[in-house]
């Protein structure tokens, strides 16, 4: 993101290191927060047609599988950990572990595309992904497509922003191992990082919102 | 060309040549001046549209071109215009090259981000110009759906997309613009010594950032609704067509403060410069910028009091529409404030600045005829909107920007344009604007509605006025481009502050040296104070 | 009859003066507020020009009473306009409850007009002087708006909604009626005219129009033909709610909560009968999307209205007949 | 600023407070309690999204402005959708049934 290639050398239009890395880290959270309007325009859709269609957003939430929801979530957190770890290792100059959780969270964030696919693949599989195929034989299905459409649309931007991080993470392990960064200097992991677990932050509220809107309902 | 004496002096623009130099450029000024480059060209296409709209509208009857020719030509002069020319006006040409400069900095915090935005900016052009060569479109530049997902036949995904692209570019400046202002200030320059045009070029950033995200996600879902038919918007499975409207302005209104902010920056500027005064209330004028940017994300429900939006939400945006009103009349008050006991001359930007701030105050105006709920069900839709968002974009907006234009052209270019000329083109510009806009008030409360193809006869002697109006105004905004051009050769070299103006750009050279300053500058006072004339200037080799 | 320029379009209904005196009283303000800037700039223009090139003003630093005047006094105004505006908002989106019903379906690019009495108009509204007329309107396809500027009055005509106005005519004549949302190709071709006329003409023309029975016998006739009347009973016999007296009234919904039995609500249980299931009953009904055109869902629900409607407030010109059996 | 070094001891016991209620929130899921279950689940997960934020993102040790900064989107978030949602209730309240 911010950072260029000649990472360690100072740019020319900063007069001191910590100017650079002030500004690098502040311009990583003002994308940030445009991140969060972006996906915000969303939850705001959300909230509105939940507001009105609450008994069809229950019964599309019922054809979600919540063990999926569920595997993906820890999955996600668990690489926001390993995350976490990397940059800590970044941080104390352990470029073998720095190297090692990037792998391990690179490897995480593949598993939850590969379930979130599944997911997907399930979904379309009893023709609920929206457009011409899709149907729905219990009442109200208009309100059910709309359920759906919000559902893919929110897990499909939350899936290429992980494909991006994923693409981000690899970058940057590519260039830990060929020892870019010195030891001690941590800015562009912990860039990568503040990227990786908004990610993880995004999905931490899409799982309650769309697999766990009445479940009580579905098993008595 | 390069003369004589500007050859010995090492500037940002004769640092290197040939187009790599440019395309490649890190150097915020030479990014200004590719922005420029490319509105101004979107400006005269979008003006193209704009002349062929007052020439079918000259006659009652549709007969120059088809409606959907006609529909086609309003849709793409809104998107021209908002998106690739006012919204990038001032923040991307003035800003990009004032900013750091004014910060004492050599450049943005983040040069390839500002190279970037600039690529993104016209690849979002392309795209949409591609659109527009492939057939068009006819869906307003508001895109209301269900109109643009399932009824028209226009290259609304195509378009969408490059919107979409556009609007990467406006986040991209701003974030850098907001990170360079917090971090790359000079050492003494707090902010309260900020000049007012940073100020406003930080509100602006605030809603480019904030907003325009909310646009893209909004006219994503409405591409991959016409795409797949998801249903979000389409009322035949329970979607609410309102819907989109609140997310389409809910960045769509403070998109006109994006607009305006900086217009109201560059105004500041020019009411000290050419008063030699310190501005009436700069505290006032500063916060009043952050208040319009802040109230501005509250009031976007004023463009749905017709539009089956409850009573009740109603009343609470028109509440907040009047709030925002007040920090706009605290900044006209304080500039007129400003000139008391000044020392006023009236050059070329300064008689921009007295049209804007007439212009401005006219379009603010009626903007509270628009915020009044009970008359706005009236005015709402007829040419009383397009004759009010006409004065604060055109009238404001683009009037400062021609101003600042002038302003700056000498530290830009090192030229100084004609000053003959430039009066008469402002005159004219003023001229013309009113000629063309202020019928349309009346036109509007007699209750013609706005995007008509045809019209019923009696609206006929208004309409012929407004073209006749936009005939001048055409003439007065041609006019600057063929002096701006010819003084690059041909104009005055300009010494390195033409106007005793304060400020930081004043103090170096003009063009500027690729880093911005020599050294860089210590601020140790207030803006806006303007020293005793140093004897005239010998120019040091 | 006409001025040759005209600052204002007709005044043709109760609200046109209030939202003139509205308008008027915003361009007091307004001219005030833009001649004292212009004269203080003119003024300061001229008197403080520039008369040497070295002269420096001495700094006039600002004033927080000044500021808080000028930051006060628009505040004040503006709270005027505020309230002001909003009363007249309240009052031209309020219909009063004696107003007489008329049915309009906006469509790409024309405007369906039905009347009670079954009488049918297109891009033409009549309507008699001195009444209040409510318009419930629909699209059946992008949104249009319904505006008569002599009546200073508009609204957006939304798909799958009900959307309403109303006026009351003082004066005779035909007024422009325009769609202001922009709706497609020939949005400037979508226009037509309102006529008020004198009670007498409006009678004479009411009898004129009538073919084919009610709006609300032609409801029934569909009630009957859709089927409708085999669950829906004039008892709690039926599969589905007895639709007697329904209207206007709350409605307890099966999982909680209460809506009240409106046009909208109507018009959705017709459509989407599984969105909103009353409370005892299952949601067995079918759906009548694409079955109902929006002409036939406004006669159906002018047929439910009719059997809740009092004898006591049935509009006098308008034969609305109240059967309730057949 | 983010010269604070946060141990791997620190991270860990984040991980697991987020695992735990990731579970919590499941089973809740399953449990009947009406009108009140949307606002749990929001709840736990606005609890987990606070804890990712303070501190695997480390806004517990950033500077002030950085706090602010992301506070303010999440404030104008809630107005974009607080706004949007005084529209939507709204509706319908005042056209009365007329007759």
């Amino acid at each position: 993101m911010a950072s260029g290639t000649r990472t360690l050398a100072l740019r020319h239009q900063f007069a001191s290191a910590e100017q650079q890395k002030d500004a690098s880290t502040l311009g990583m959270w003002i994308f940030l927060v445009t991140e969060i309007m972006f996906f915000g325009g969303m939850f705001c859709m959300y909230t509105v047609y939940r507001s009105l269609y609450a008994t069809a957003f229950g019964a599309g939430s019922n054809h979600l599988d919540v063990t999926l929801g569920a595997v993906s979530t820890v999955v996600l957190i668990a690489s926001s950990f390993t995350m976490a770890l990397a940059v800590n290792s970044a941080e104390t100059g352990n470029r073998r572990a720095l190297i090692t959780n990037l792998i391990i969270t690179i490897l995480l964030a593949a598993g939850f595309l590969v379930t979130e696919m599944w997911e997907w693949y399930q979904l379309h599989q009893e023709h609920l992904m929206p457009g011409s195929g899709f149907r729905f034989e219990g009442p109200d299905p208009g309100h059910v497509q709309i359920f759906f459409s919000m559902y893919f649309s929110m897990t499909g931007l939350h899936a290429s922003h992980v494909l991006i991080g994923i693409g981000l993470l690899t970058v940057t392990a590519i260039r830990a191992a060929r020892g870019t960064f010195p030891a001690g200097y941590s800015t562009p992991i912990e860039i990568a990082g503040l990227y990786w677990h908004f990610v993880d932050l995004v999905w931490i509220f899409l799982f309650p919102l769309y697999y766990l809107v009445a479940r009580h309902a579905a098993h008595g | 060309m390069v003369t004589a004496t500007q050859a010995t002096r090492e500037n940002y623009l004769n640092v290197n040549y040939g187009v790599k130099s440019w395309l490649l450029t890190e150097d915020h000024k030479r990014i200004a001046l590719m922005y420029l480059v490319a509105i101004t060209f979107f400006f005269f296409l979008g003006g193209a549209f704009a002349t062929l709209i007052r020439l079918e509208l000259l006659t009652p009857q549709g007969d120059l071109v088809s409606s959907h020719t006609y529909n086609k030509l309003f849709t793409l002069h809104g998107i021209i215009m908002v998106f690739l020319f006012l919204i990038p006006a001032i923040p991307a040409t003035l800003g990009n090259f004032l900013v750091p400069i004014m910060l004492g900095a050599k450049d943005l915090a983040f040069p390839k981000i500002n190279l970037a935005s600039w690529y993104v900016f016209m690849i979002g052009g392309l795209f949409t110009m591609y659109a527009m060569l492939a057939g068009g479109l006819d869906t307003g530049w508001t895109f209301y759906t269900p109109l643009s997902t399932a009824y028209s036949n226009g290259y609304v995904v195509t378009t969408g997309v490059g919107i979409f692209i556009i609007g990467f570019s406006s986040i991209m400046t701003g974030l850098n613009f907001i990170v360079t202002i917090h971090r790359m200030r000079a050492p003494g320059l707090t902010w309260f010594r900020l000049p007012l045009f940073i100020w406003s070029m930080y509100a602006t950033s605030l809603i480019m950032v904030l907003g325009t995200p909310v646009l893209a996600v909004t006219i994503l879902l409405l591409a991959v609704e016409r795409l797949f038919g998801l249903g979000i918007f389409d009322p035949n499975r329970g979607g609410d067509p309102v819907l989109f409207q609140h997310l389409f302005w809910f960045y769509s209104h403070p998109a006109v403060y994006i607009m305006v902010l900086p217009a109201m920056g560059v105004v500041s500027e020019l009411v000290c410069a050419f008063s030699r005064k310190k501005v009436f209330g700069y505290n006032f004028i500063a916060f009043s910028s952050v208040a319009i940017a802040v109230l501005g994300f509250l009031v976007w429900g004023h463009h749905l009091f017709v539009a089956g939006q409850s009573v009740y939400a109603g009343m609470i945006f028109s509440f907040l529409s009047f709030m925002v009103a007040i920090p706009s009349a605290v900044k006209v008050f304080n500039w007129t404030a400003t000139l008391y006991r000044g020392s006023i001359s009236y050059q070329t930007p300064m008689l921009y600045a007295f049209g804007f701030i007439g212009l401005f105050t006219i379009g603010g105006l009626t903007g509270l005829f628009l915020a009044t709920l009970g008359l706005d069900i009236h005015v709402t839709d007829t040419y009383f909107i397009v004759a009010h968002f006409h004065y604060i974009m055109v009238g404001g907006t683009l009037m400062a920007y021609l101003g600042g234009m002038h302003y700056w052209w000498p530290k830009m270019t090192g030229r100084m344009y004609p000053e003959g000329w430039s009066k008469l083109s402002a005159l004219i510009v003023f001229l013309g604007f009113n000629l063309t806009f202020f019928p349309q008030f009346i036109l509007g409360y007699l209750g013609m509605p706005r995007r008509y193809h045809a019209y019923p006869e009696e609206f006929q002697v208004l309409n012929v006025m407004s073209s006749a109006g936009a005939s001048v105004l055409a003439v007065g905004y041609l006019l600057p481009m063929v002096y701006f051009i010819w003084s690059l050769r041909y104009g005055k070299v300009a010494p390195d502050n033409p106007w005793g103006a304060s400020g930081l750009e004043w103090q170096t050279t003009s063009p500027p040296p690729p880093e911005n300053f020599e050294t860089t500058p210590v601020i140790t006072r207030e803006p806006y104070i303007f020293d005793p004339p140093v004897p005239e200037e010998v120019k040091v080799g | 009859m006409r001025e040759a320029l005209p600052l204002f379009p007709e005044r043709a209904s109760t609200m046109a003066g209030s939202v003139d005196s509205l308008y008027i009283f915003l361009i007091v303000v307004s001219v005030f507020f833009s001649l004292l800037i212009a004269f203080s700039i003119i003024y300061f223009a001229i008197r403080y020009r520039r008369r040497s090139e070295t002269e420096r003003p001495a700094p006039v630093h600002g004033g927080l009473a000044l500021e808080l005047v000028w930051t006060v006094i628009p505040f004040l105004l503006t709270m005027v306009m505020f309230g002001w505006g909003a009363s007249v908002y309240f009052e031209l989106y309020r219909p009063p409850d004696d107003a007489m019903n008329i049915y309009v379906v906006g469509k790409q690019w024309m405007w369906k007009v039905q009347h009670l009495g079954g009488q049918r108009e297109i891009n033409e509204l009549h309507i008699p002087i001195g009444r209040s007329v409510k318009l419930t309107m629909t699209s059946q396809d992008v949104i249009h708006d319904f505006f008569v500027p002599a009546f200073r009055t508009k609204a957006d005509v939304l798909p799958g909604r009900y959307t309403n106005i109303w006026f009351k005519p003082t004066k005779p004549g035909k007024y422009h009626l325009f769609c202001a949302e922009y709706c497609g190709t020939e949005h400037s071709g979508m226009i037509g005219w309102v006529y008020v006329m004198e009670p007498a003409a409006y009678e004479v023309w009411l009898a004129g129009g009538a073919a084919g029975g009610t709006l609300a016998s032609n409801g029934e006739k569909l009630f009957q033909s859709l089927a409708c009347s085999n669950c829906h009973r004039p008892d709690l016999t039926g599969r589905g709610p007895n639709l007697v007296g329904v209207f206007g009234r709350p409605v307890q919904l099966e999982g909680g909560g209460t809506v009240t039995a409106d046009e909208n609500y109507i018009r959705e249980s017709i459509l989407n009968p599984a969105a909103k299931v009353v409370a005892g009953y299952q949601p067995v009904m079918p759906t009548f999307q694409g079955l109902v055109t929006e002409e036939e869902l406004l006669q159906l629900i002018e047929y439910i209205k009719s059997l809740s409607t009092p004898p006591a407030a049935t509009p006098a010109a308008a034969p609305t007949p109240v059967r309730r059996k057949r | 600023m983010t010269d604070h070094i946060v141990s791997k001891k620190t991270y860990a016991l984040i991980f697991a407070t987020l695992l735990v209620l990731t579970g919590v929130t499941t089973a809740i899921g399953y449990v009947d309690l009406g009108r009140m279950n949307v606002v749990v689940a929001l709840a736990i997960a606005a609890f987990k999204g606070v804890l990712v934020v303070l501190f695997f993102m480390h806004l517990a040790y950033s500077r002030r402005l950085t706090q602010l900064t992301i506070v303010a989107a999440f404030l104008w978030l809630s107005l974009l959708i607080a706004l949007t949602l005084a529209d939507i209730w709204s509706r319908g309240w005042i056209v009365g049934t007329g007759k």
